[in-house]
């Protein structure tokens, strides 16, 4: 990890300590909780997409096998929740191999496709698989996670719980950027031509990073499965894979930072636009929930026109200038990362 | 076929449906020489260096390495069995730095793997500061190292041809191809260019190169092929080339 | 006669039905990357837009049929185009995520609009021409149908002719095939990329206007459609119209074979892994070359 | 640039204030509901929230509950089960209500089940699948107002066994819904004497069930069962109509909304399903206990909303006025909300509920009648 980023992550760790002493209301560490099963993913989407260049519309399949292999190994065999979780990584690491290999041969829009299509698939399988998943009535009863014999039960020790997992998916991907590996992924990225005549085996990088990316994912399916005590197909549909590579474009692809920033934005969004209409209502502007859609687009597309290198270097840019303004010459020239 | 042949290239043909790009080619590269290859444009060049380093199969014929065929290797194999090139319309890492260019072509030199690159970055702290060393010796060498923590996209095009080479020594070949190197270059930077390549030539590393710069050529070479129609038109010295009047035909497309 | 043998046709009939919808929308994501390289995820929305105005123009204004068509297409193409001026146009470093997930804000804000114009309600309107069912060979056949499949081989015999017989169209294509040259041929490649958003509106519109009448139509269809439409698109070759009407037919074709004898539960799942299969064999589509495919990346 | 902070200043401030004057009313008995109002299931919610909107503004212009103001708090759970278990979070934890209404499905009440549990909420679901409420035991805070599936089930077979029907195909759409009455159909089935000869699902986006009726009309049923909630099962009648097919069709009580059966248009005349009897309040008889209040909720809802009454509003009738009548009796405590509604019995839109300690759903077999489709309306079928 480099001086710039470490800094970054320390900051991020500050940030998760102090913020269940800011927010005292279980309702939104119960959000920012939901908000770190997102970032999880993302973290491990923007390594696939925004590191090794490589596109997936799948991932909310990797969410949904971590979560159902959880949920069904917790409930029907009774295991521990860590068993689970570890089986799913498993499960995850040997399906996302064998879609890889011939997926990721595939290029731009192919590969979007086939990865959606894959989505689709695992979707139907839960809803159609009855007696595995439960089909559309999901899987009641699983069992919240122990920590050494100590259930996480409150809202702010699941906060810690998750936040800390967010951390962990953090550090590995800060890590695995600055090291051989992630100069092999940004120069498959760059060029594949060029980086085979390096010695880069490009597809068995391709491969393991698309496996590593599906780990994060089923990892935050686990927690998510765990932390609701109950999973249906609902949030696993195709839409949610194209709502996550949504966060990563709109955080900021090239960067950790930046997808992390897309998926709490996003993450809160819908929260923060009914903490909106409670006020405007109250104020007697006649707002009805059903405009939530429009004022979500509209702020996607905003976003979008205006920040085409996404929210995290809009910020980021706008600082450097803000900092220029006060004489501090800000030196180096990339503040993106 | 001379007993120091690094690379030799048996009867090599290549069609891409009925258009035949490299007919029946019979070919040695000297060890330790500088070997150009030059032709009329189309005249099947660039396939021969895909042909080479793997990016193309041959439909017949035989690659043969330091003793060694080299038929069906992936383009990674091929760079690990020591041959380096650059290509023809350059093929930087634009989003990396100058230096992590070079470091990315260090990567057959190390060997930190996922798992301690992402959990226990500690342990490779050693390889990691040999890398960089050995990346940024390079950089001085190619006078790059003011450059060094620029994003590579940003260089103008003569530095870009320098840093592709760079990286390409980075993986320590035997035999390097350079894919017209001095296209784009102003007579300047040609000349620089000239330099550069004898000195990798007194680096042991054997130098085939593609290049439309006559005088440059001429310059630098120790032996000439010429290709026209996918077929050896001509082999030689560079004064026995400039001497045969099959290639001034070629060229005078008569 | 054989009850196989009708039911074979049952599932045909249906299937070609299915198709021909997914064709439309495939030819319309088809304009759109010609012109720009990028997938319009508004596409399904173009369909509902244009379903949704149909019902109100016949059911709720009571206009004749055919006048109540070309409004409804004039009113999705004008939509089409406010989206290419508003969205498309003004991006001035278009990377091909950065203008996709555009398209798929653009999607959230009709279907956003449409819920609150038309509300959440599934909307019906009455078949062209009845809706009793004729027999053929034993099967049997919505007049509905027969209109649906009708439209598709005029819209593909009318892009046939634009395309290949107007200079408008061999503009269009022109621009296809290399912006840059056509550019310097003194082709406007901006006012192309808009006619291609037009144009692409209008034929959703279409597809979503003759298939009202069978399936209804609700502000959240839009997805499943445009997916649907996306997976024949590259089924048949991403660019390729042609292909993409084949692939479109054979898809609907396969999903309605397979609910039948297969497993109606996991009738999505046996489309896709076909769709699937067919990629990783030919990492192109069936119809799309590998040397003509253009490799835009992300 | 000052200039425009400090009127965003004003502005936001302003707000704040206004808002903290409503909030300040300490007397105000707090409900929460959250409804899929907007999203895949907001067919279901939107009649949910219209319906406890107007009986909340009913009841306050009538001076409130014992003089309270009655506040609503009504969430969106765009029928998704993440947003469902933050808006029943956001409802116990921000607004601290005393009681929750909702949520509108399944799927996203069974999400909800464990917040409420652990925060000793009660909730009343409006959704109807029978795991919402059933081990008792382990859902002390959970009641529903939607009939149990077996029950609806059940009142199917009763009606094919008098009329002679041992073999069907059933179709259900692959909802939470869909998936319980599936269940419950193949439970029960042979109680009854009746197999299942074909057993098909669809997408609730499906847009034509050809296939699976093909398939069905392959087998020797001699009846289809459609059970399913969604608008795309209005499309199964139209479709056994293309195909001819001329064995009856059984819906399910999620077919119950007159805007399918507007749908289906003459293809859907005299299919049979069970159903609340709010459906066909004009055909039932004035003797009848709901007859009174089924009237007057319809006559209420039609006018305000100018939209047909569904059974969906209805829950959401029989959900709030169990919390108004608790409220009024032990005031704004959960846990003797619960205790009271546990020995309550209501005549409501849904039936005549009964709750006990054993029963937290309340309704039975009997508060169904069997319906048929008759010029476009909905109408008691004689027996």
């Amino acid at each position: 990890m480099k001086g710039k980023h470490s800094a970054g992550f320390f900051a991020l760790i500050g940030a998760i300590m102090v913020m269940p002493l800011l927010v005292t209301n279980d309702y939104y560490l119960g959000v920012l909780t939901f908000t770190a099963f997102n970032c999880l993913t993302c973290v491990g989407l923007c390594l696939l997409m925004g590191y090794a260049g490589q596109i997936s519309i799948g991932h909310g399949a990797f969410v949904a096998i971590g979560a159902y292999t959880t949920g069904i190994l917790t409930t029907k065999l009774a295991w521990s929740p860590w068993l689970a979780m570890l089986c799913g990584v498993v499960l995850v690491l040997v399906i996302a191999f064998c879609v890889g290999i011939p997926a990721l041969r595939l290029k731009g829009h192919y590969l979007a496709m086939a990865t959606l299509g894959f989505a689709s698939i695992v979707h139907v399988v839960a809803v159609a698989a009855v007696d595995l998943t439960g089909g559309p009535a999901g899987i009641v009863g699983i069992p919240r996670l122990n920590l050494f014999g100590y259930v996480l039960n409150s809202d702010k020790q699941y906060f810690y719980f998750a936040w800390s997992a967010v951390a962990a998916g953090v550090y590995i991907a800060l890590n695995l950027i600055y090291s051989r590996v992630g100069r092999g992924l940004q120069a498959l990225h760059g060029s594949e031509d060029a980086a085979a005549s390096l010695g880069i085996n490009i597809t068995a990088y391709k491969v393991q990073i698309f496996m590593l990316s599906a780990v994060f994912a089923s990892v935050s399916g686990s927690l998510y499965a765990c932390y609701v005590n109950y999973i249906d197909p609902g949030p696993f549909d195709v839409m949610h894979s194209v709502l996550l590579i949504t966060m990563v474009a709109v955080g900021g692809l090239h960067s950790i930072w930046g997808a992390l920033t897309g998926a709490v934005v996003l993450s809160l969004l819908p929260e923060i636009l009914s903490f909106l209409s409670d006020y405007l209502q109250v104020v007697g502007i006649q707002y009805q929930p059903d405009y939530d859609t429009l004022v979500y687009g509209g702020i996607l597309l905003i976003i979008m026109l205006f920040l085409p290198e996404g929210i995290f270097s809009g910020i980021s840019s706008v600082l450097s200038r803000v900092r220029l303004l006060f004489g501090k010459t800000a030196k180096g020239t990339d503040h993106a990362g | 076929m001379p007993d120091n042949s690094i690379l030799r290239l048996n009867r090599l043909r290549r069609t891409f449906g009925g258009v035949v790009a490299v007919s029946d080619l019979t070919l040695d590269v000297c060890r330790g020489t500088v070997t150009s290859l030059i032709g009329p444009n189309g005249a099947g060049k660039t396939t021969i260096f895909n042909l080479i380093t793997g990016y193309l199969h041959p439909t017949a014929g035989e690659i043969i390495f330091n003793g060694r065929s080299l038929m069906g290797l992936k383009p990674h194999r091929i760079a690990a069995a020591g041959i380096g090139r650059t290509f023809q319309n350059v093929q930087i890492f634009p989003q990396m730095s100058v230096l992590e260019n070079i470091m990315a072509g260090r990567h057959l030199r190390s060997r930190a793997g996922f798992f301690y690159s992402s959990i226990l970055p500690p342990v490779l702290r050693g390889e990691e500061k040999k890398i960089q060393e050995s990346a940024e010796k390079q950089l001085h060498f190619l006078g790059l190292a003011p450059k060094a923590h620029v994003p590579a996209g940003s260089l103008p095009l003569g530095s870009q041809r320098m840093l592709e080479i760079a990286r390409a020594l980075a993986i320590e070949p035997k035999l390097l191809l350079l894919d017209e190197p001095a296209s784009g270059l102003n007579s300047r930077e040609t000349i620089a260019m000239g330099e550069l390549i004898q000195k990798i030539k007194a680096m042991q590393i054997t130098v085939l190169l593609v290049e439309h710069d006559m005088e440059l050529v001429m310059d630098i070479s120790d032996a000439v092929a010429v290709i026209n129609f996918g077929s050896l038109i001509a082999n030689g010295s560079p004064a026995e080339i400039q001497a045969n009047e099959d290639v001034i035909a070629a060229y005078l497309g008569e | 006669m054989d009850s196989a043998f009708v039911d074979v046709l049952q599932f045909l009939i249906m299937g070609i039905q299915r198709g021909s919808i997914y064709a439309m929308v495939a030819m319309g994501f088809n304009m759109i990357y010609n012109a720009t390289g990028i997938i319009n995820f508004a596409q399904g929305e173009f369909v509902v837009l244009g379903g949704l105005m149909m019902v109100t123009l016949t059911m709720g204004f009571h206009l004749s049929i055919v006048f109540a068509f070309i409004l409804s297409v004039l009113f999705v193409m004008v939509a089409g185009i406010l989206m290419e001026r508003l969205t498309i146009n003004p991006v001035k470093q278009p990377s091909v995520l950065r203008l996709i997930i555009i398209t798929i804000a653009v999607s959230i804000i009709i279907k956003g609009a449409a819920m609150c114009f038309w509300g959440k309600g599934s909307h019906y309107m009455r078949h062209f021409s009845g809706s009793t069912s004729l027999d053929f060979y034993g099967a049997t056949i919505l007049p509905q149908t027969l209109w649906v499949v009708g439209i598709l081989c005029c819209v593909v015999a009318a892009y046939i002719v634009f395309f290949n017989y107007t200079m408008t169209g061999k503009c269009m294509r022109a621009c296809a095939i290399n912006r840059d040259a056509a550019r310097l041929a003194g082709i406007n490649d901006r006012k192309m990329v808009m006619l291609s958003f037009a144009l692409s509106a209008g034929i959703g519109a279409i597809a979503g206007i003759i298939i009202t009448p069978i399936i209804q139509m609700d502000y959240a269809r839009g997805a499943m459609l445009g997916l649907k439409g996306f997976g024949a698109a590259v089924l048949g070759g991403l660019g390729n119209s042609m292909g993409a009407v084949v692939a479109g037919v054979l898809l609907g074709v396969l999903e309605a074979l397979g609910a039948g004898y297969i497993s109606s539960h996991y009738m999505d799942a046996i489309a896709l892994i076909i769709l699937l299969f067919v990629l990783f064999i030919r990492p192109s589509g069936i119809f799309g070359s590998a040397e003509a495919m253009r490799l835009k990346e992300f | 640039m000052v200039k425009r902070l400090l009127w965003v200043t004003t502005v936001c401030a302003a707000i704040l204030f206004s808002a903290a004057m409503v909030y300040a009313n300490p007397e105000a008995y707090h409900v929460g509901c959250a409804f899929a109002v907007t999203g895949k299931a907001s067919w279901l919610g939107e009649p949910e929230r219209n319906t406890v909107e107007m009986i909340a503004r009913q009841i306050n212009e009538a001076g409130g509950i014992d003089g309270h103001p009655l506040v609503l708090h009504i969430e969106d759970t765009q029928g998704d089960n993440t947003r469902a278990v933050n808006a029943v979070r956001k409802l116990i934890k921000k607004d601290k209500v005393c009681a929750i209404i909702g949520t509108s499905r399944s799927g996203t009440s069974m999400a909800a089940v464990p917040v409420a549990t652990q925060s000793e909420i009660p909730m009343i679901s409006c959704a109807s699948a029978a795991v919402i409420t059933t081990p008792v035991d382990q859902r002390k805070w959970v009641f529903k107002v939607g009939p149990d599936d077996s029950d609806a089930a059940l009142n199917i077979f009763e009606h094919m066994k008098a009329h002679d029907i041992s073999k069907v195909g059933i179709m259900t759409g692959t909802t939470g819904f869909g998936a319980a009455g599936r269940e419950q159909l193949k439970e029960f089935a042979s109680d009854y004497g009746i197999s299942i000869v074909a057993d098909e699902t669809y997408n609730p986006t499906d847009t034509d069930m050809t296939a699976q009726l093909i398939s069905i009309r392959k087998t020797e049923a001699q009846a289809v069962i459609n059970w399913s909630i969604v608008p795309a099962q209005s499309i199964v009648s139209k479709n056994m109509q293309q195909l001819k097919m001329t064995i009856p069709l059984y819906q399910s009580h999620g077919f119950a909304n007159v805007k399918y059966a507007e749908a289906a248009g003459d293809s859907a005349e005299g299919c049979i399903f069970p159903a609340g009897r709010i459906m066909a309040v004009d055909t039932l008889a004035d003797d009848h206990p709901q007859k009174k209040v089924l009237k007057e909720y319809k006559q209420a809802y039609e006018s305000t909303y100018d939209d047909h009454v569904s059974t969906f509003g209805g829950h959401a009738y029989d959900a709030l006025w169990l919390v108004v009548n608790a409220l009024k009796k032990v005031g704004p405590d959960a846990a003797k909300i619960r205790d009271e509604l546990e020995n309550t019995t209501f005549v409501g839109v849904g039936g005549i509920f009964e709750f006990s300690d054993k029963d937290h759903c309340g309704l039975d077999k009997e508060d169904f009648a069997i319906l048929t489709v008759k010029d476009g309306k909905f109408v008691v079928l004689e027996p």
